[in-house]
């Protein structure tokens, strides 16, 4: 199950989702906006999306998921606009028979995600710059201004 | 000739100041050659550009990717989700 | 956070308990009662425990985990009693300002609660009979009865 | 001799049918005179007893560990909580 909300992420819904007579493990990664990054502070995060390929390329990663173990239920979930501190802008939720399998796949899954899905994020400082955050490609923080 | 749009995102769409661009271009093409007509008429994307990958259809390119007329382009700066 | 409880596992408050400003990252395990073990038919399990020694080796486990990690919060329940179908007998959730160090956690606790805690699981088979699960020593499997 | 309960549980407790078994023990002693004098006295216990371990004071115990009057003994045996 691949979702792209403007909401808060229903974590209750997504697990009963997952959770499954034939699962004897579940595993839940959520990641949550952070307060400091390298001694900054963050007030918020914001997020978008390229909608149409970055649903396409979630169930891809769903897809290869399942291929490489034996998961049960899978799914995954990013919130797009804006993220709050210490609330889930992403949640890969994943089901197995035994938690190995769980464990590795949602290691992967987020990790695959972070990679390759075009989803971005954008920084707001507390000092009130935004920066659109793309690894390896020069800074380019603009001060004030909407998201 | 034919007129193109490629879509932009992130920090590519507030380098240029929109969210997506129109361009001119010889079909069929390749992904390479759009890149490099792309900062040709929009040099502020200069800086980005050698990061992005372009999607066509998408799925992403590489830069002997053919374009041909009709494809939905798309520019990809390094993704940061999650 | 360690926590032995004979009611069902309020996900929801656990997540809510490990989500702090400070954590990027928040891995949950749940185990949960499955169906199927080696083709036999599972209704429930039923889950006893050293109470007094589990709480305190759960809390070991937790203060040895924030020693090797560097975790934000580190919650551990165990429900005891009866744990129906796709219900969970123990969630473990854990919060770190990066991922790797919360999958990494969240998998050696529940790795070593399944090897050194003093709680007991016993199988209440389909085919009416339960059985004590000891890993490693002879079965022990008992017909009708009461948990 | 002193009078001295071990607590049972799981299996341990089916075998025996009692939550917990009293023992008459010379202190001091160690953990693995006590398992000796459980099976002498529960022979029940003897195919599931090398698989369990003592735990004194809610500490797991070895073989020589010392056990005095008063501590708080139980027989652990394989866990499988999770």
């Amino acid at each position: 199950m691949i979702k792209l909300t403007q909401e808060p992420i229903d974590t209750t819904a997504l697990l009963a989702d997952v959770q499954h007579e034939e699962a004897g493990a579940v595993v839940l990664f959520l990641g949550t906006t952070r307060k400091f990054t390298a001694g900054r502070e963050t007030i918020e995060l914001y997020y978008d999306a390229y909608q149409e390929m970055a649903t396409q390329e979630l169930e891809r990663l769903e897809q290869e998921a399942r291929e490489r173990w034996s998961l049960v239920e899978c799914a995954i979930v990013h919130r797009l606009g804006l993220v709050p501190l210490k609330e889930a802008s992403v949640a890969v939720a994943v089901s197995s028979a035994h938690r190995g399998e769980a464990f590795e796949a949602g290691k992967w899954l987020i990790d695959t995600l972070k990679e390759h899905v075009p989803i971005w994020k954008q920084e707001h400082w507390a000092d009130g710059s935004q920066e659109w955050v793309h690894p390896g490609a020069p800074s380019s923080s603009v001060t004030g201004g909407d998201a | 000739m034919a007129t193109t749009k490629i879509l932009l995102f992130a920090g590519a769409r507030e380098l240029v100041g929109q969210a997506e661009v129109t361009l001119e271009v010889n079909f069929p093409t390749t992904a390479v050659t759009l890149k490099a007509a792309l900062v040709a008429t929009h040099p502020e994307l200069a800086p980005l550009l050698p990061h992005t990958l372009l999607a066509v259809d998408t799925q992403y390119a590489t830069d002997d990717t053919p374009v041909s007329a009709g494809s939905t382009l798309a520019l990809i700066p390094p993704v940061s989700g999650g």
